[in-house]
C-alpha cells in the first residue's frame, strides 16, 4: 500500500494536481512515524511511510493547509474521512484546496501496548494476525488483535466517507461495533462506583491538553480555557473539580460533533479513556435523538443546534438509563 | 523558613499623580511609611493587585529619593487599568528590585549622557537623569531628547519644564509627532529629530521606546556616527517572574530577568531577533 | 555497600515508610499504563519497569503549588505565608537519567535568588537510584554522559535476580543504610558484574551513537536560523505533553485566584509549547508554534549548555519519545539539525 | 448565632425573563412561601444558560443548581428552550455518568402564571438538596470557607 | 473598579417588613467599590429617583444597584432616572427583594441575609456592566406582501389605505386565490366571487399598490425595515402594458385541450388564456409547455389577432429588486393530494370529487355551468355522500399524506355544500360522515343545525371505510354508524371527500429566505401562539392567512387587517431603535463553524471571509459570524452554542453571570 499511496502522490504532485502531500514520515523506531507534508517525489521517496503504526488522524491540519495557496493531497483513513466531513460541515476546510484519497484500514497498532508487551523494540512488522517484534532482548511474535489501539478493537466503519478518490477496495460501516460496551459497564455501576472511576482516572489528569489539541472537533481558534476569565487554570489541574470542568466541558463542546475517532484516548499520555466521556455523549444522543454518526454526511446538522417539538424532557436522566 | 522571593511585600500608595490622559505616576512606601527597598536606577519592582494580576515596572524615581518609590504606568491591559483606578490609601504587593541597572556607578561614570525617550519610554530613564542630576560631579552633561505624539502625552512634562530645563547641565529638546495648538517647539518624529540635532558622538546614549522608534533612531545614532557599544536600552517589559526562573523570559541564551533588562546594543544585536 | 535480598526488599520498605514517606515506583494499573510513583502501602509491588510515564521532578517542583494567600478588605492587602516545613520522605528507584535531572532544576532553583519551595523539598527528600537492568530503546542518556549503571543520589541500587546492592553516596544516606536492620553488608565491589552486564547491554542501545556535536552555546545563532525548524514543527500540536513528562522541563507560571475568601496565588507548569505562554500586556514575542518549539528544543541544546558550562538541558530519559501525540522528539530534532551540521 | 447547625444548603435558580422570572415574581406577590436558600439568576433565555454556569455554581460551593423556563412551545424566542432541553439533558447524563448525584441539577417549565408550581418546585426541590447534603463530588475545595 | 452607589427601598413594609433595609444598605455599603449607600421608603416616588440622581453626580457614580420590587415592575423607571442624571441607562442593576426576598420569607434574619447576598449579586454584575446605546435603523416605507389570495389582497389594500406603497407578488397570472374558485360563502351564503371581485378590482386601481402577477420571490436579504428583495417576472409571453385583455387569442387559439387549472383540470382550456372572465390583471398567458409557437416554433396565430401587438413569442424572465420595510406572507394553501386514499375510490371514479371540485361544480363558471351533474355522465346525482376529514386529524401517517391537525374550514363548507344540495335539488338524499362537528364561530352552529334540522341533511357520526363503483355507476358508500353502533351501505351517485388543506408548497422555501420558522407542518410560526399571533418571529416578517394555520375566509380577513396594522406601525416610524442587549461575536475567537446560525431563530447571524493577517504570517482569510444588531432579539442561544465563546451577549454577558454566579455561592 506505501508503494502504491507515493506512486499515486508522485503523480499527483508531476500533473500539478496538488502541491503538497499529508502523510506520514517515517520514525526513529518503526512505532513513531510523525505526520509530515511533502513537496516533492523525491521527499515522499526518502521518508514517507504508511504502516500499521500510522494511527494519527491528518484531517485536523488541512484547517492550516487548506488556507495555504494550492491544493493539498491527504491519505486518510475511514476515521479520519469522518473527522474532515465534521470539519467540512462547520466550514473550517475548503473543500476544494483539499485532494482526498481515501485508504483501506483494518486496524490500527498501539505502540503503548506493543512497547509495555515488548521491550527495547528494534523492529515490528506485521504478518497477517500477528506482529513479529525484534527487540534487544530477543524475539517476541504478539497476537495483532491484541495491540490494536482500542477504537480499532470496536471500529465503528471501515467506509471512507469523502474521497476524490480511493486506493484499494472501499470499506463498509459496521453497525455490530459494540463500542458502547464500556459505557453500558459504566452505566449499570451505582453512582458511588462510577465516581470512584471517574475520579481514579480523572485524578491522572496533567493538563498537557493534548486531548484537546489533537482532537479535530475541538479546533477552535482560541478555547474557551485559555481565556483569564474561563475560571479555570487551563493547564493545572489545581482542584480535582478543574480536571472534572475541562474533560466535562470539553465532552459537551464536542458533542454531536465528536466523530468518535478515538484519538483522545490514543495520545493521552496518562491513558485516561476519554473517549468513554465522547462516547457516552453519542450513545445519549443516539438513544434521544435518533441515530446520529457526526461526520457520515458533510452538511448535517449537529443534535446539540437542533430539537425536534417532543424531544424528551431532561428528567429521562433520573428516570432510566443509568441506576 | 527563609524569605522567598517569589512572597511579596505591602506597598501604600501615598499620591497618584495624572501625568498624560493614560499614564498615571504612582508614589509607593512601605506599610512603615518608608522604602520598601532600595534600588538602582534601570531596575524594576513587581507590582500587584491580588486577584488582578502580577506585572513589572520600570522605579522611576531616582535611588537618591530617599523617601519613596514611584511607578508611572501606561494603561494598557487588565492589570493597568485597575492601578489607574486606585485612590491614595490603597494597597498593593511590590516584590523587588529586580534585573541589572544602568551602569551608573561605572561604565557611566565621568561620561556625557545623551538620553532618548519616546512616549512612556521615558519612564525607566527618568530615575537614571534625576540620578545624574542628584549626582552631578560623577557624570559629564546630560543631554535629553524626548517626544511623544502630542503635548498631552509627554510624561512629566511639569517636571521637565520646571526642574530639567532650568538644569544647567541638562539640555533638553522635546518634540512631538504633530502640529498642536498651544505648541511653538519642534514636530517630527524622534528618529528624525535625533538626526537633525546631531548630538555629541562622545555621548553615552540610553534609548526607551515603542520598539519601532528605538530600530529607527538606533539606525539614525550610527549613520551619524555612534557605535552600538555607546548605546543602552532597557527590555523590562519581558519580565515575568523577575527572577529568571520561569522561563519566559531569555533572548537566544540570555535572560532579561538575570542579565537584563538593560542591554548594551552590541550584547543585544548577536542574540536572535526575538523580541 | 550493603545488600538486601529481594525477598526482604517488602520489609526493607516497611521500615524506610515507618519513619517517612516513601514513594516507589508501581504499575499504574493495565499494563500499557507502565508505570508511577506513588506512596508505599503494604503489598505494594516495585515496578522495574524503564521508566515511570511521569518524572521524579514532581516530587520537588509539584504541578501545583500554593505559594501565598492573600485576604483584601478594602484598600487593604493582608499577605499569608503558607509555607510549612515539608516532612521527610524518600523517593526509591528513581532511574540514572532523573537522578541527573535534579542538577539540572537545582541549576535553576536553587541559584541566586534561591526558589525557598523547590529548596525545602530538596532538602527533605531522600534519594534512591535504581540501575537500569534493563534499558530500552528510548533511552539515550548516556549521550549526555550518564552512566545508567552508576547512577547518582543519596543512595545507589542495583538489583540482581535474587539481591539488591545499596551503596550511599552522602552522609543522608548513610544514615538511612544504617537505620535498615535488614541490611547485610556487601563487598565495596559486589555490584560490579552487574554494573557490567548493564554497561553491555546500554551499548547495545540503538540510540547510544545519537551526537550532540552540532550543539552547545557556540552553536546558537547557525541552530536558531537553521530552516529545517520549519518541518519539524509542523505537525506539532502545541500540547504540553512533553514538557510535563520532562524531567528537567521547569517553566512555570504564577497565576492567583479568587476562592470567593481571598485570592490564592500558587504556581504551575507551564510550557513553552503554549501559544500564550510569552503573552503579556504590551504582546508575545513567540507568535508561530515554529518559534515556540524552536525554544524548547534551543533551551535544552543550547541556550543551558550556554549558560552551564556545556551541560545539555536534557538527560535522554526518553519519555518524551514515548508520550509524544505525533512522535516527534529531542532525537529526532538532534539528527535532523545535526544532519551535515556536525 | 443558631444553636443547632441546620445544615442550609446554597441553590442557585436559572430563570428566563419572560417565563419563569415572572412566575417566581407571582410566587412572591402570592405570598406562596419557599427557602431562603433559593437564589435566582435572570437571564433572558433558558437557553442562554451555559452548562459552563451550572459548573461554576457547584465550583463557588453550590449544593443544587435549577433551570427554570417557559413550558416547550411557549418560549419568548420560539425555540430557545428546545435547545436548552437538550443542553441539559446532557449536561445532567454526563454530570450522572461520572457519578455526581443528579438530583442535584433540575430543570423545570415554569410559566408566567405558575407562580404556586414555581414556589411548590422550589420547596420541593431544596429539600431534595437538603436530602442530599453537601456537594462534596463536584466540590472545590479551594472556594469552602476555611 | 466601577464606583457604584446602592439603593435599598423600603417599599413602604412591603420590604422593611421582613428585611431590615437599613442592615441590607449598611452591609452592601461595605463591599468593594460601593462607595455610597442608602435606603428610603419608595426608590420609585420621584423623591426617591432624585436621591439616585443626587447620588450619581455627588459621588460620581458609574454604576447603580437598586434593591426594590422586581425589574420587570420598575427596571424601565430607574433606568431613565439614571439616564437622566447622565449615566449610561444600562449601568443600573435591580436586585429583586420583594417579590423574590420579602414577600416570601417570614423571618426577618433570614430575609435580610438573603436581601444581602441579591445586593450583593447585583453589585457584582453591575460591576462588568458596559454602557449600552440601542442601535437606530432606517426604515423603507414600503412593504410586501406575497400572495395575493383574499389574505393578501386584504393585508395589501388596508396597508395602501393607509398610504403607504405594497406590492403584492402572486405566482398564477391573476390574483384572487381561492376564493375565486368558491361558489358561496358560508355562513351567510352570499355569492364568493360577488364579495372578492371588487377587491381584486381595488387593488388594480389604488395608486399604492403594485400587483407582480405571475411572479415569485428569488431571494430576501436584509432585515427589519431594511429588506431587499429580488422578484421573478416570470415570462408569460404576454406585454403586460399593451394587452387589452380582449380575449382574441384565447379564442383562436389552436390548442384546446389544456386542463384548467381554474376549474382544477375537470375541463380544458386554450394555451393562450385568461384564467378567468375577472381576473386581476385582465392579461393574456401563453402556456408555455402547450403553446405550439413557443415548443414547436410554428403557429404565431395569437399574434396575428392581437391587435395590440402585446404577443412577445421572445419574452424572458425577467427580474425586479425593490427594497421594502415589512414583508408579509400570505402564501395560502392547496387541498393535499388524495390520490393516497385508495379506499375512496377517488382515482377510480369520476364521481368521487374533493370538495374544491364540487364547488367547481356548484359554480356557474364551473365545467357543469353551475348545474350539479355528475362528471362521469352528466347526470344529476341523487344521493350524495360527503366524507369528512380526509386526511385530517389523523394520527399516524396510515396514507402518507395525512396530517395530524384539523383542517378547520371543512364541517362548515360541508353543511354548505350539503345545503345548497337540498336547496337547488330538494330530492337529492345528501349523507354527511362525520367524525366530530366543529362549528364555533359566530352564527357557524346556527347554520349546521339548518343543514340537519331545516334541510334534513343526514349527518351520521362515523367513518367510510370503503366507496365502492358499481357496475351500475352508483357508488357503494360502506360505513359504520358509531352512535347507533351499525354498518351502514349507502347507494351513492355521488361521493364528495373533504380534503384536508396544507399550506402551498413554495411556503418551505420562502421560510428558508425569510428565515422565518416553520412548524413540522410547514406552516409559518408566529412569535409567540397568543400574544403576537400576526408576527413572525423574525422581525418585519408577518403574517396573514392559512400560512399560519387553517382559517376560514373571515378569520383570513380579520388576521390579515391585523397583520397590516402591524405593518403599518412599523412603516410609521422613520427609525427603529434596536434592543441593545444583543449578542456580538468576538471575530479573534469565531471558528466560523456555523453553531451559531444553526440555532439563531432570527437570522441575525451571517458571515463573511475576513482577512485575519498577523505580522510575518502573510494573509489568512477566516470565515467570522456577525451579528446583525436590528434582527438579533437577544435570546442568547447562539452565546452557549458556540464552542470557542465567541459569542457573548451585552447586557447578559458570560463575565456577568459568572460574576452572579459566585456573588450567591460565596
Amino acid at each position: 500500500m506505501q508503494d502504491t499511496m507515493m506512486k499515486r502522490a508522485s503523480e499527483l504532485l508531476a500533473d500539478g494536481t496538488v502541491v503538497r502531500v499529508l502523510g506520514w514520515k517515517n520514525g526513529e523506531f518503526v512505532y513513531d512515524p510523525t505526520p509530515a507534508v511533502f513537496d516533492s517525489a523525491e521527499a515522499l521517496a526518502q521518508d514517507f511511510v504508511y504502516h500499521d503504526f500510522c494511527g494519527s488522524n491528518l484531517s485536523k491540519y488541512l484547517i492550516e493547509l487548506s488556507r495555504l495557496e494550492g491544493k493539498t493531497l491527504v491519505f486518510l483513513k475511514p476515521c479520519d474521512s469522518y473527522s474532515l466531513n465534521q470539519l467540512l460541515t462547520e466550514h473550517r476546510i475548503d473543500r476544494e484546496k483539499v485532494y482526498i484519497i481515501g485508504i483501506p484500514c483494518d486496524g490500527k497498532l498501539d505502540p503503548d501496548t506493543v512497547r509495555s508487551s515488548a521491550e527495547g523494540i528494534l523492529s515490528a512488522v506485521t504478518e497477517g494476525d500477528s506482529v513479529q517484534v525484534e527487540t534487544m532482548y530477543g524475539n517476541v511474535t504478539l497476537n495483532k488483535a491484541d495491540c490494536l489501539l482500542e477504537r480499532c478493537t470496536v471500529c465503528k466503519s471501515h467506509k471512507v466517507v469523502v474521497f476524490d478518490e480511493m486506493l484499494g477496495e472501499n470499506g463498509t460501516v459496521n453497525p455490530d461495533s459494540n463500542r458502547f460496551d464500556m459505557v453500558e459497564k459504566l452505566e449499570a455501576m451505582t453512582p458511588e462506583e462510577r465516581y470512584e472511576f471517574w475520579r481514579g482516572e480523572l485524578s491522572r489528569c496533567i493538563r498537557c491538553n493534548a486531548c484537546r489539541n489533537v482532537c479535530p472537533a475541538c479546533s477552535c481558534e482560541q478555547c474557551v480555557f485559555d481565556s483569564p476569565t474561563s475560571g479555570v487554570s487551563q493547564k493545572a489541574a489545581a482542584d480535582s473539580f478543574e480536571e472534572n470542568m475541562f474533560h466535562i466541558i470539553r465532552a459537551f463542546h464536542v458533542a454531536g460533533r465528536c466523530t468518535d475517532c478515538g484519538e483522545c484516548s490514543r495520545v493521552c499520555p496518562q491513558h485516561i479513556p476519554l473517549h468513554l466521556l465522547n462516547r457516552k455523549f453519542i450513545k445519549d444522543i443516539n438513544t434521544y435523538y435518533g441515530e446520529y454518526q457526526a461526520g457520515a454526511e458533510a452538511g448535517s446538522r449537529a443534535p446539540l443546534v437542533n430539537f425536534t417539538m417532543d424531544d424528551c424532557e431532561p428528567n429521562v436522566i433520573y428516570k432510566g438509563g443509568s441506576k | 523558613m527563609k524569605q522567598e522571593t517569589l512572597i511579596p511585600k505591602i506597598g501604600v500608595v501615598t499620591d497618584i499623580r495624572i501625568d498624560t490622559p493614560d499614564v498615571k505616576t504612582f508614589r509607593v512606601v512601605g506599610l512603615d511609611g518608608k522604602k520598601v527597598f532600595e534600588h538602582m536606577p534601570g531596575q524594576c519592582a513587581m507590582l500587584s493587585i491580588p486577584g488582578v494580576g502580577e506585572g513589572m515596572f520600570s522605579i522611576t524615581s531616582s535611588p537618591t529619593n530617599t523617601e519613596f518609590m514611584e511607578f508611572s504606568i501606561k494603561k494598557c491591559g487588565c492589570l493597568t487599568s485597575w492601578l489607574h483606578m486606585m485612590e491614595v490609601g490603597q494597597q498593593v504587593t511590590i516584590r523587588g528590585p529586580y534585573g541589572n541597572a544602568f551602569p551608573v556607578t561605572t561604565d557611566f561614570q565621568g561620561k556625557d549622557l545623551l538620553f532618548i525617550a519616546g512616549g512612556i519610554g521615558l519612564a525607566p530613564l527618568r530615575s537614571v537623569i534625576n540620578y545624574c542630576r542628584d549626582k552631578k560631579d560623577e557624570f559629564g552633561s546630560l543631554h535629553i531628547i524626548y517626544g511623544s505624539r502630542s503635548k498631552d502625552d509627554l510624561v512629566d512634562y511639569q517636571e521637565i519644564l520646571d526642574e530639567w530645563m532650568t538644569d544647567d547641565n541638562v539640555r533638553v529638546d522635546l518634540t512631538i509627532d504633530r502640529e498642536q495648538e498651544g505648541w511653538d517647539g519642534h514636530v517630527g518624529f524622534i528618529p528624525n529629530f535625533v538626526k537633525e540635532l546631531k548630538p555629541d558622538l562622545n555621548r553615552t546614549v540610553l534609548i526607551c521606546g515603542p520598539p519601532i522608534m528605538i530600530k529607527f533612531t538606533l539606525d539614525g545614532l550610527k549613520e551619524l556616527g555612534f557605535s552600538e557599544e555607546q548605546v543602552y536600552t532597557t527590555m523590562e517589559l519581558r519580565m515575568k517572574c523577575g527572577i529568571g526562573k520561569c522561563g519566559r523570559c531569555n533572548i537566544g541564551d540570555k535572560y532579561v530577568c538575570k542579565d537584563g533588562p538593560v542591554f548594551r546594543f552590541d550584547a543585544l544585536s548577536e542574540l536572535p531577533n526575538e523580541y | 555497600m550493603k545488600k538486601v535480598s529481594r525477598s526482604s526488599l517488602d520489609a526493607c520498605f516497611a521500615a524506610i515508610a515507618a519513619s517517612q514517606k516513601l514513594y516507589l515506583p508501581v504499575a499504574d494499573g493495565e499494563k500499557k499504563r507502565g508505570a508511577k510513583y506513588a506512596p508505599w502501602f503494604e503489598g505494594a509491588v516495585y515496578s522495574t519497569a524503564v521508566n515511570t510515564v511521569r518524572s521524579a521532578k514532581d516530587f520537588f517542583f509539584p504541578q501545583v503549588e500554593k505559594m501565598t494567600r492573600f485576604k483584601m478588605d478594602g484598600k487593604q492587602i493582608e499577605v499569608e505565608d503558607i509555607r510549612k516545613e515539608n516532612e521527610d520522605f524518600v523517593i526509591f528507584g528513581v532511574r540514572a537519567c532523573d537522578a541527573a535531572s535534579f542538577a539540572i532544576l537545582d541549576s535553576v532553583y536553587l541559584s541566586d535568588p534561591v526558589d525557598s519551595f523547590y529548596q525545602n523539598r530538596r532538602e527533605h527528600g531522600l534519594i534512591m537510584t535504581m540501575a537500569c537492568g534493563k534499558p530500552t530503546e528510548t533511552c539515550f542518556c548516556s549521550v549526555f554522559g550518564i552512566d545508567a549503571a552508576e547512577p547518582a543520589g543519596d543512595i545507589s541500587c542495583w538489583m540482581t535476580e535474587d539481591t539488591v546492592y545499596m551503596q550511599a553516596n552522602t552522609e543522608k544516606g548513610e544514615a538511612l543504610l544504617a537505620s535498615l536492620p535488614m541490611l547485610e553488608d556487601a563487598a565495596d565491589d559486589a555490584a560490579e558484574e552487574t554494573k557490567a552486564a548493564i554497561r553491555q547491554v546500554l551499548d547495545k542501545l540503538p540510540l547510544k551513537d545519537l551526537s550532540t556535536d552540532a550543539f552547545g552555546g557556540d552553536k546558537l545563532m547557525k541552530l536558531f536560523d537553521s530552516d529545517k525548524w520549519n518541518s519539524l514543527s509542523e505537525a506539532c500540536l502545541a500540547c504540553g505533553t512533553c514538557t510535563f513528562v520532562c524531567p528537567t522541563c521547569q517553566c512555570y507560571d504564577i497565576r492567583d485566584y479568587d476562592t470567593g475568601h481571598g485570592i490564592e496565588r500558587f504556581r504551575c507548569w507551564d510550557s513553552c509549547m503554549y501559544s500564550d505562554f510569552t503573552l503579556c500586556a504590551h504582546g508575545n514575542t513567540r507568535t508561530t508554534q515554529m518559534q515556540r518549539f524552536r525554544q524548547r528544543f534551543m533551551h535544552k541544546l543550547v541556550y543551558y549548555p550556554s549558560n552551564n558550562n556545556g551541560t545539555f538541558g536534557c538527560v535522554g530519559c526518553g519519555r518524551c519519545l514515548k508520550s509524544c501525540p505525533i512522535s516527534m522528539n529531542i532525537v529526532k530534532v538532534m539528527k535532523t539539525l545535526g544532519e551535515g551540521n556536525e | 448565632m443558631q444553636v443547632n447547625q441546620e445544615f442550609r444548603p446554597k441553590i442557585v435558580a436559572f430563570c428566563c425573563n419572560w417565563c419563569s422570572y415572572a412566575g417566581a415574581d407571582l410566587a412572591g406577590t402570592n405570598r406562596s412561601n419557599y427557602p431562603a436558600d433559593v437564589k435566582i439568576i435572570r437571564v433572558p433565555c433558558s437557553c442562554r444558560v451555559n452548562p459552563l454556569f451550572i459548573l461554576r455554581a457547584f465550583q463557588r460551593g453550590a449544593d443544587g443548581v435549577i433551570m427554570c423556563g417557559c413550558h416547550p412551545g411557549d418560549c419568548h424566542y420560539t425555540t430557545g428552550n428546545y435547545y436548552a432541553r437538550r443542553r441539559m439533558t446532557m449536561l445532567f447524563s454526563m454530570l450522572d455518568y461520572l457519578g455526581i448525584e443528579k438530583e442535584r441539577t433540575r430543570v423545570e417549565w415554569v410559566s408566567a402564571a405558575e407562580g404556586a408550581k414555581f414556589a411548590a418546585t422550589m420547596n420541593e426541590f431544596t429539600a431534595t438538596i437538603k436530602g442530599l447534603g453537601e456537594n462534596k463530588r463536584l466540590e472545590d475545595l479551594r472556594c469552602k470557607t476555611q | 473598579m466601577l464606583r457604584i452607589g446602592v439603593f435599598v427601598c423600603h417599599c413602604g413594609t412591603n420590604i422593611a417588613g421582613t428585611v431590615d433595609v437599613k442592615a441590607v444598605a449598611e452591609t452592601l455599603g461595605k463591599e468593594p467599590a460601593v462607595v455610597f449607600s442608602t435606603d428610603y421608603p419608595y426608590m420609585c416616588s420621584e423623591a426617591g429617583q432624585n436621591i439616585i440622581k443626587d447620588a450619581i453626580k455627588e459621588y460620581q457614580l458609574e454604576g447603580v444597584v437598586v434593591c426594590s420590587c422586581s425589574p420587570r415592575m420598575h427596571e424601565a423607571t430607574f433606568r431613565k432616572a439614571v439616564a437622566a442624571a447622565g449615566l449610561n441607562p444600562y449601568m443600573l442593576e435591580v436586585a429583586n427583594i420583594r417579590e423574590q426576598c420579602s414577600w416570601i420569607h417570614k423571618d426577618m434574619a433570614e430575609g435580610t441575609a438573603k436581601a444581602i447576598v441579591l445586593g450583593r449579586t447585583a453589585v457584582a454584575k453591575v460591576q462588568l456592566n458596559a454602557p449600552l446605546t440601542a442601535g437606530e435603523s432606517p426604515v423603507v416605507k414600503r412593504a410586501l406582501v406575497i400572495g395575493g389570495g383574499i389574505a393578501g389582497i386584504q393585508t395589501a389594500l388596508d396597508i395602501a389605505e393607509a398610504g403607504y406603497p405594497v406590492d403584492i407578488v402572486e405566482k398564477e397570472p391573476t390574483i384572487g386565490g381561492k376564493m375565486t374558485q368558491i361558489d358561496k360563502t358560508f355562513p351567510t351564503l352570499d355569492c364568493s366571487s360577488c364579495i372578492l371581485t371588487p377587491k381584486m378590482v381595488e387593488c388594480a386601481q389604488n395608486e399604492n399598490i403594485t400587483i407582480y402577477s405571475y411572479s415569485e420571490v428569488e431571494a430576501v436579504t436584509g432585515f427589519v425595515g431594511n429588506f431587499s428583495v429580488k422578484i421573478r417576472r416570470k415570462a408569460r409571453f404576454v406585454d403586460e402594458d399593451k394587452c387589452t385583455g380582449c380575449g382574441a387569442c384565447t379564442e383562436k387559439c389552436p390548442v384546446k385541450n389544456a386542463p384548467d387549472a381554474y376549474n382544477l383540470g375537470l375541463s380544458n382550456r386554450h394555451a393562450a388564456y385568461i384564467p378567468f372572465a375577472q381576473a386581476i390583471p385582465n392579461v393574456a398567458v401563453l402556456d408555455k409547455e402547450r403553446c405550439i409557437k413557443l415548443t414547436k416554433g410554428k403557429c404565431g396565430l395569437c399574434s396575428t389577432v392581437c391587435s395590440a401587438g402585446a404577443i412577445d413569442y421572445e419574452q424572458q424572465d425577467s427580474f425586479v429588486e425593490e427594497k421594502y420595510g415589512a414583508i408579509v406572507a400570505a402564501t395560502g394553501y392547496n387541498p393535499i393530494n388524495i390520490d393516497g386514499y385508495d379506499e375512496f375510490a377517488y382515482s377510480q371514479s369520476k364521481d368521487v370529487v374533493t370538495s374544491l371540485e364540487f364547488e367547481r361544480i356548484l359554480k356557474a363558471d364551473g365545467p357543469t355551468e353551475g348545474h350539479l351533474a355528475r362528471l362521469s355522465d352528466g347526470k344529476q346525482p341523487k344521493t350524495i355522500v360527503f366524507v369528512q376529514c380526509v386526511g385530517s386529524r389523523e394520527s399516524g401517517s396510515a396514507h402518507g399524506c395525512g396530517k395530524e391537525y384539523c383542517s378547520k374550514i371543512c364541517c362548515m363548507y360541508t353543511a354548505k355544500h350539503a345545503m345548497l344540495c337540498r336547496e337547488k335539488y330538494p330530492d337529492t338524499d345528501v349523507y354527511v360522515f362525520y367524525i366530530d362537528v366543529r362549528t364555533p364561530g359566530k352564527n357557524y352552529d346556527e347554520f349546521y343545525r339548518r343543514a340537519v334540522e331545516q334541510y334534513g341533511v343526514h349527518y351520521i357520526k362515523g367513518m367510510v371505510g370503503k366507496v365502492a363503483p358499481q357496475a351500475d355507476g352508483t357508488l357503494d358508500v360502506q360505513a359504520s354508524d358509531l352512535i347507533s353502533n351499525e354498518q351502514l351501505h349507502v347507494k351513492a351517485d355521488m361521493v364528495v371527500l373533504a380534503a384536508a388543506i396544507e399550506p402551498d408548497k413554495s411556503a418551505r422555501p420562502l421560510a428558508t429566505m425569510l428565515t422565518a420558522s416553520m412548524d413540522t407542518n410547514d406552516f409559518f410560526t408566529e412569535a409567540h401562539a397568543k400574544l403576537r399571533p400576526v408576527e413572525s418571529p423574525t422581525a418585519g416578517v408577518f403574517l396573514s392567512g392559512v400560512c399560519q394555520g387553517p382559517k376560514d375566509i373571515p378569520e383570513t380577513v380579520a388576521q390579515a387587517g391585523a397583520a397590516a396594522s402591524k405593518v403599518i406601525g412599523l412603516l410609521a416610524k422613520d427609525k427603529l431603535s434596536c434592543n441593545p442587549c444583543v449578542a456580538h461575536s468576538n471575530e479573534m475567537k469565531c471558528n466560523g463553524c456555523s453553531s451559531c446560525a444553526n440555532v439563531c431563530p432570527y437570522g441575525a447571524i451571517t458571515y463573511e471571509d475576513k482577512d485575519f493577517s498577523r505580522r510575518k504570517d502573510g494573509t489568512m482569510m477566516r470565515r467570522v459570524a456577525s451579528v446583525n444588531e436590528a434582527v438579533c432579539q437577544g435570546c442568547g442561544a447562539c452565546t452557549v452554542a458556540c464552542p470557542s465563546g465567541a459569542m457573548d451577549l451585552k447586557g447578559f454577558a458570560t463575565s456577568q453571570i459568572m460574576a452572579e454566579v459566585d456573588a450567591i455561592c460565596k
